[in-house]
């Protein structure tokens, strides 16, 4: 009876399964490297170096969740961060002119991919295979293979600049005030339209959970200088994509469109736009990421964002997404991109030769994707 | 032609930037002297290197020059090339257990000794991290060899102690960057030196220390005298690379295509077996660079003033 | 050895906790046909997969006897070894293997080893198709080429293909034009006679009275009665079914008929695959305020494509002049059309009715979710209120409307398509086979619903196949044959005959089901 | 009227497009490159470079029609040449028990990576990505990261040598005539079991066309010392593949299983067991993909095959197999093999800048499925 309950707790906050998981993750390199793992510096480096992957993964959770893929990611932030790196280096651009123009590019090229794939019908793995080679190429082109360098302070600035204590506070404070409050309005509105309500307690526990989450969060970075601009840009990101996902009309017919795209088209949802809209997204957050690189190495490298689409794959995979499309959430997603970002961090702090660390590596993708089969396993049955 | 030779350039990797320099110069050389040269890159994939060599044989170029992505994987290719009259030579990095004609480099063992030793000079005691290359990539290796030629008296006296060893995949920068950032957490940030490989895992390095307010005070070697690593010099916050006058080697590889093929004997400065025969050599002198000769590569038009900046 | 050659006992299965199949008992006689009658969910197709091993032994309670021996299938092949073949509810072909490789698939004709002999398949398959009056059926093409007619009588072959001791058929007629169910009926009555026994599921309660020696109905996972054939009548089986009575099949409500509120001229369409042949050749007509027109034909007829290029979804090369009331109006896709006024509630539940993993809720609010948000952003609360409402309204029965929609029985599923296509309240309401595998309960409650709706003034036009319904139910009927408008009757006295005269007139010269 | 006729002729085979687009290809090159493309030695030269994507292609192109796909490929390739290079060299085995035994262990990977599909439940996407991560590894650890050389000359052979020039005319002749048998037959039997007869002009230009292409093949590359053998085990490879695939129950269940899982299980076909053997091939075919490239090369690199699965997935879509499963051909994805190898060469015999290679490359690679998507656009309608 008791672990009934526990198991539907699971499938219902799946979420849950993930944290443990990272959770396990985390206590086991702490022993094993002296205490050096669960520290207010290594955290802040941890979380810093999953922000790139997981503005990736927060477009890719879109793409996979519309049932699409998009293979050609890494390459789009090579070129968005070699464009960016000679708009402001060779060209002598400003930083922010030269940010709003990548962030525009980086729609028009997602755009662009999505119109291949709506459009012209071609598939849209194939559209990413053709892109993974063409937009390194244009990258290798414009920078004539090298790299560009040195980005100038304020964009540097972004990469590794810190988010001032006191204001890390507020902001933390804020957030946790809004949940509050949109928790009592549900509740109250609920009430008023005489619509059933969730029991008190689990609210209740839900706020609390939230609430020390955020505290320690901003208290453990807080130690280390506070949050890094790279981490407040995507914890930015996630609290806008996940009201996207839940709350928006298009959110919904993402997931629509990924579980029966005859069905939605039949409804009257233009399915071409939705599709079309996320691949957009995906440059976005291309250019995002291209940017933030930039400014993490201070340089614009040619070969920036290799392999990062596999990155941004597998943590949506990780965080539960699922394969075929029209499931999937944002948070999953980054927690998948945080229990990667684990263990890289772990297994170097540990001195563990690379071939081993590539094998682990391998073995725990498998695992995770595996241990939530069998948690799951009643949906597929 | 013996008048007008054609000469195949075969190039590990052009996404790297040295190598695009190698490529510019070695053609400028090589067209003064009425060669025509076509040029490769394998992008890092020894398949496709192969591949590349082979459409050079068919297209009976009279002298192939190498930069091999993988010293071991040529064999055959290169027997091949031979049996159908090319000349081969072997470019920057040494082609094992194959008949090539000419090798021309320099030599990469002294070029880890440079890098140890300018760290050395900068933190004479301390805790050493060693940031090296590509595991795929056997240079990688004889550099941490020659590195450690100038480290192991020192690390057996006590003067210096490495606190770890990481390779760099793919040589890029961002992988450098975390390996450090996470080397600096398990050490609490008490680390002198860093030993990396090259100046690309050297920027890397560098924006890692960037984060903790370290860059200018850990000594950071590096080589190939990219344009970044020259500015990060100047600004203090790198402290040597290694300058291997580019311009130089392949200008020398140029004219030594071009008189193997027109069959006169060109000059070389020794041999070195590559496991099948003793291999006529031209070796160059690598030059250490730091903060004070660091205009050296303006002087050697290597870059210009403009770019380098004041 | 016992009198049955299976009998099923205390059968109980579960999904995650709830109770399909709540303690059944089930038994037929060797060369008996046992009709299983239940509502839409009410445990048919669960019982007959525990039956054929697609619900492997040990993932259900109970005990099945077959030739007086227990069985214990762990797979299909296990129950087939055994002789028993079952023919799903839903299509369960490859569409892009062969006629001849999807008949034999799983039971191939090997020459030797591994190696098919394809020209015996051919032989054969072409001797099967024959026994069901399938001809012209090219046997190495590819499945998906034909319609869902066909392929139902593909499923059918197949089954027939091994050699059955137990046929269990689940709705096998629903994709069925009368003819051709009088075909698969003759042939369950030349099996019986060769000793075959067959469980027969139809919501179709005459083919049940004309084919099954004794009847077994449920209700919730629950034994209710099982007589005689001769015993029951359609009313009572009807009673037991639904557990009240219900007087008219047919709740025909007094609507007036207005004034002409939608014109389609020259609807025209090419096949996808041959743009050379017309699917719907120049059809046009009109419909006034209130009136309810059934389109009656044969399958294959045209009848989907010519709604489908009305609601501007048909896949191919169409040409169609579309007014309402009065005013031309321009359909290139379903979202305009819903804009216009129409609605679609397609024939094909699974692959275009219902998104799978999404809520009820979420389903039913899929075609009209901009009308609960404010700048993109869903005032859930209102959202919700209106799905209570309509779950309540139409009598959808679901836990929750957060469950997802997979999770409830195909009259349920149905009934949440239709009201999703209604809450856009539409002006012309078209519906394609809206009761294909409803059961006579869900039946009565959406002709209930379509006699609201005519009376408030929604033109509706019904896709039907079951001619019993269009009479029952239209004002007027259209007739079409081979993509041509065949006839237009106005419902006063008019005969099941005169339809289907119209309907196979032209094609009396040529082949009805030219492929 | 006669433009429809070959609309269908195209349908119908496809095979033809395919064939006049490399046709297309060949002829461009030929005439940019001052007539050095259409050379034997060229020829000799292309097919040898396709071999090896072209054996990956073979197994990949099972793998997709069954519905799933395998990222490890490359890494399994590295891997199992790395063992026949180790057992050879260091291990003084003799050249052929290596190759057997790599054969071996390749099938047994390839099962091993089945069993994870089919019975653990692991989506195949998530079990190739870890694979991809953990095979590589394992070719790092056992070599040390070095490679190893130099390959014995037996196994040199294998791949730099070639089949002598008379026994190459002998089994083109054999082939041909075997062809012609079984048409006879073939119509000799329809003919008895009343089935209806394809026209015969048809078969006629059919056996005409083959007869014509195994001429040309034949002497050209005898033209340039012979068959290289990695071309004729792909030649026999390519027999047998398409042998299963069109002639025997398996190779129809593989369809069925891509085509419609859910069906193919309720007719009693054993799903899993059907997928895990298409997986055991492909490791098969992992073996001799690596065996020959430690052939060629002559030595065993711990990155051999690095980016190997993306050459032979593109080859498939190129060649026609579906994005979705269920349909495909082996021939089509040699050709599409072909294809790929017939732009690297042209555009390096024509010098074109690499950053202009990849651009091209992925632009012809989209474009080429675009065509076919337009061509065969009824099939997804
Ligand atoms: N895979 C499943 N997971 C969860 N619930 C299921 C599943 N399959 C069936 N059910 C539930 O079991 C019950 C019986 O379903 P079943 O399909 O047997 O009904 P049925 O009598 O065949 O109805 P219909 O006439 O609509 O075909 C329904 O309530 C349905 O929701
Ligand atoms: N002979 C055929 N060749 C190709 N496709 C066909 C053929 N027959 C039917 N179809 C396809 O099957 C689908 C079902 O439409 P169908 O032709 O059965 O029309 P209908 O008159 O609406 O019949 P139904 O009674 O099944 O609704 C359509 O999408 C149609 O394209
Ligand atoms: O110059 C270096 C070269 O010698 C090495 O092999 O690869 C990396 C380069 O930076
Ligand atoms: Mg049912
Ligand atoms: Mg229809």
């Amino acid at each position: 009876m008791q672990a009934q309950k526990v198991q539907q707790l699971f499938v219902r906050y799946k979420i849950l399964a993930l944290l443990i998981a990272v959770a396990i993750i985390w206590v086991f390199f702490h022993l094993k490297t002296d205490s050096a793992f669960i520290t207010p510096g290594n955290l802040s480096n941890l979380f810093r170096q999953m922000a790139i992957t997981g503005m990736l993964a927060c477009g890719m959770v879109f793409i996979i969740i519309a049932g699409e893929i998009d293979l050609s990611i890494g390459s789009q932030l090579g070129l968005l961060g070699g464009v960016v790196a000679i708009l402001t280096v060779n060209q002598g651009w400003g930083t922010w002119p030269a940010i709003f123009a990548v962030l525009a590019l980086g729609l028009v090229i997602g755009a662009f991919n999505g119109f291949v794939v709506t459009k012209m019908r071609v598939p849209s793995f194939i559209v990413g295979l053709g892109g993974m080679l063409a937009f390194r190429g244009i990258v290798l082109y414009i920078t004539g293979s090298s790299t560009i360098a040195p980005a100038p302070d304020d964009l540097i600035a972004l990469g590794q600049g810190f988010v001032p204590v006191a204001l890390s506070r507020w902001i933390g404070a804020l957030i946790f005030l809004a949940m509050v409050a949109l928790t009592v309005r549900r509740r109250l509105r609920r009430g008023k339209l005489g619509l059933q309500q969730g029991a008190l307690w689990i609210d209740i526990a839900r706020l609390v959970a939230i609430g020390v989450f955020i505290f320690g969060f901003v208290r453990i970075l807080n130690d280390a200088n506070g949050i890094p601009i790279p981490v407040m840009i995507l914890l930015g990101l996630l609290a806008v994509f996940t009201y996207v996902s839940t709350q928006t009309v298009f959110g919904r017919h993402i997931y629509a469109v990924g579980g029966n795209m005859e069905a939605t088209r039949l409804s009257g949802v233009n399915v071409a736009r939705v599709k079309l809209v996320v691949f957009a997204l995906m440059g976005l957050m291309c250019a995002f990421a291209g940017i933030i690189t930039v400014a993490r190495t201070g340089s614009g490298s040619p070969s920036a964002g290799t392999g990062g689409e596999l990155d941004a794959i597998s943590a949506c995979f990780i965080g539960g997404t699922s394969m075929r499309g029209g499931s999937g959430t944002v948070y999953g997603a980054l927690i998948g991109a945080l229990v990667m970002a684990s263990l890289d961090s772990g297994m170097q702090l540990m001195d563990v030769d690379n071939s081993w660390q590539m094998i682990i590596k391998g073995v725990i993708l498998a695992l995770a994707v595996w241990v939530d089969v069998l948690s799951g396993s009643n949906r597929n049955g | 032609s013996k008048e007008k030779p054609v000469i195949g350039f075969s190039i590990d990797d052009l996404r790297v930037e040295r190598w695009t320099r190698d490529r510019d110069y070695f053609k400028a050389a090589a067209e003064a002297k009425g060669a025509t040269v076509s040029v490769q890159s394998a992008d890092a994939n020894e398949q496709k290197q192969i591949q590349q060599i082979e459409n050079l044989i068919s297209r009976k170029v009279d002298v192939i020059v190498i930069v091999p992505f993988n010293a071991k994987t040529l064999t055959t290719v290169v027997a091949e090339a031979k049996k159908a009259g090319i000349k081969v030579i072997s470019y920057d990095r040494l082609i094992l257990n194959a008949d090539v004609d000419a090798y021309i480099s320099f030599d990469n063992d002294k070029v880890g000794q440079m890098q140890a030793q300018g760290v050395v000079d900068a933190a004479p005691k301390g805790n050493y991290f060693l940031l090296g290359g590509a595991p795929t990539d056997n240079n990688a290796k004889i550099l941490r060899e020659g590195q450690m030629k100038v480290l192991k008296p020192l690390v057996d006296k006590g003067d210096i102690k490495i606190v770890g060893q990481q390779w760099t995949n793919e040589w890029l920068a961002s992988n450098a960057q975390s390996i450090i950032e996470n080397a600096l957490t398990a050490n609490k940030n008490n680390i002198q030196g860093i030993v990396a490989s090259n100046d690309g895992t050297a920027g890397g390095a560098i924006a890692a220390l960037n984060g903790q307010k370290l860059a200018g005070k850990v000594a950071v070697s590096g080589q190939d005298a990219d344009l970044a690593a020259i500015k990060r010099i100047k600004a203090g916050t790198q402290t040597m690379t290694v300058y291997k006058p580019i311009k130089e080697i392949a200008t020398e590889a140029a004219n030594l295509a071009v008189s193997l093929v027109q069959g006169t004997a060109p000059k070389f400065t020794s041999t070195m077996n590559n496991g099948k025969k003793d291999v006529d050599t031209i070796l160059l002198t690598p030059t250490m660079l730091t903060k004070k000769n660091v205009d050296l590569v303006v002087k050697d038009g290597f870059y210009t003033q403009a770019q380098v900046g004041p | 050895m016992s009198e049955y050659l299976f009998e099923m006992r205390q059968i109980v299965k579960e999904f995650s906790g709830v109770r399909a199949l709540n303690g059944i008992d089930l038994a037929v006689r060797p060369g008996e046909c046992v009709g299983l009658c239940g509502e839409n969910g009410a445990g048919k197709s669960t019982l007959m997969k525990v039956l054929s091993g697609v619900y492997p032994y040990g993932t259900w309670e109970g005990e099945i006897l077959f030739d007086g021996k227990p069985l214990k299938a762990y797979s299909v092949r296990d129950s087939e070894d055994a002789g028993i073949v079952i023919i799903h509810q839903e299509l369960m072909l490859v569409p892009q293997l062969s006629v001849a490789e999807n008949i034999f698939l799983g039971n191939e004709v090997r020459k030797f080893g591994g190696v098919m002999d394809y020209d015996t398949m051919y032989a054969k398959a072409e001797a099967l198709l024959a026994r069901l009056k399938l001809k012209d059926v090219n046997v190495a093409a590819p499945v998906m080429n034909y319609g869902g007619g066909y392929q139902q009588l593909f499923e059918i072959a197949k089954a027939l293909a091994k050699n059955a001791r137990l046929l269990i058929l689940d709705e096998p007629s629903s994709s069925l034009t009368s003819s051709e169910t009088d075909t698969l009926l003759s042939i369950i009555e030349d099996l019986k006679r060769d000793g075959v026994a067959c469980v027969y599921i139809s919501h179709k309660l005459e083919e049940v009275a004309r084919v099954c020696d004794t009847v077994t109905v449920i209700r919730d996972g629950k034994h209710i009665v099982t007589k005689p054939m001769s015993e029951m009548t359609t009313h009572s089986i009807i009673t037991a079914m639904v557990g009240r009575d219900i007087e008219n099949l047919f709740p025909k409500v007094e609507h007036d008929i207005g004034e002409v509120i939608f014109e389609a001229r020259h609807v025209t369409c090419w096949d996808v695959a041959n743009p050379n042949r017309k699917r719907v050749d120049d059809v046009s007509f009109q419909i006034r305020r209130g009136e309810i027109l059934g389109v009656a034909g044969l399958v294959g007829a045209g009848r989907t494509e010519l709604v489908s290029a009305i609601f501007g979804a048909y896949p191919g090369r169409y040409e169609a002049e579309l007014l309402l009331e009065g005013k031309p109006i321009k359909v290139k896709s379903p979202e305009q059309a819903i804009k216009a006024g129409l609605s679609l509630v397609p024939e094909d539940r699974k692959r275009q009715g219902i998104v799978p993993l999404l809520g009820v809720g979420d389903n039913i609010t899929l075609a009209t979710l901009s009308h609960y948000a404010r700048a993109g952003q869903i005032d859930r609360q209102a959202e919700l209120r209106t799905v209570e409402a309509e779950i309540k309204r139409l009598r959808v029965k679901t836990a929750s409307p957060e469950l997802a929609i997979v999770g409830l029985s195909g009259g349920n599923q149905q009934k949440a398509v239709l009201t999703k296509m209604l809450l856009p309240k539409p002006k012309v309401l078209i519906l394609d086979e809206p009761t294909r595998g409803v059961d006579v309960g869900s039946k009565y409650d959406i002709y209930k619903l379509m006699f609201e709706l005519a009376a408030k003034g929604v033109a509706i036009i019904m896709v039907s196949s079951e001619m019993p319904e269009v009479l029952g139910v239209s004002d007027r009927v259209l007739v079409v044959g081979e993509g041509k408008l065949r006839g237009d009757f106005q419902n006063v006295d008019l005969t099941q005959e005169q339809v289907l005269a119209a309907a196979i007139s032209h094609a009396a010269e040529e082949p009805a089901h030219a492929a």
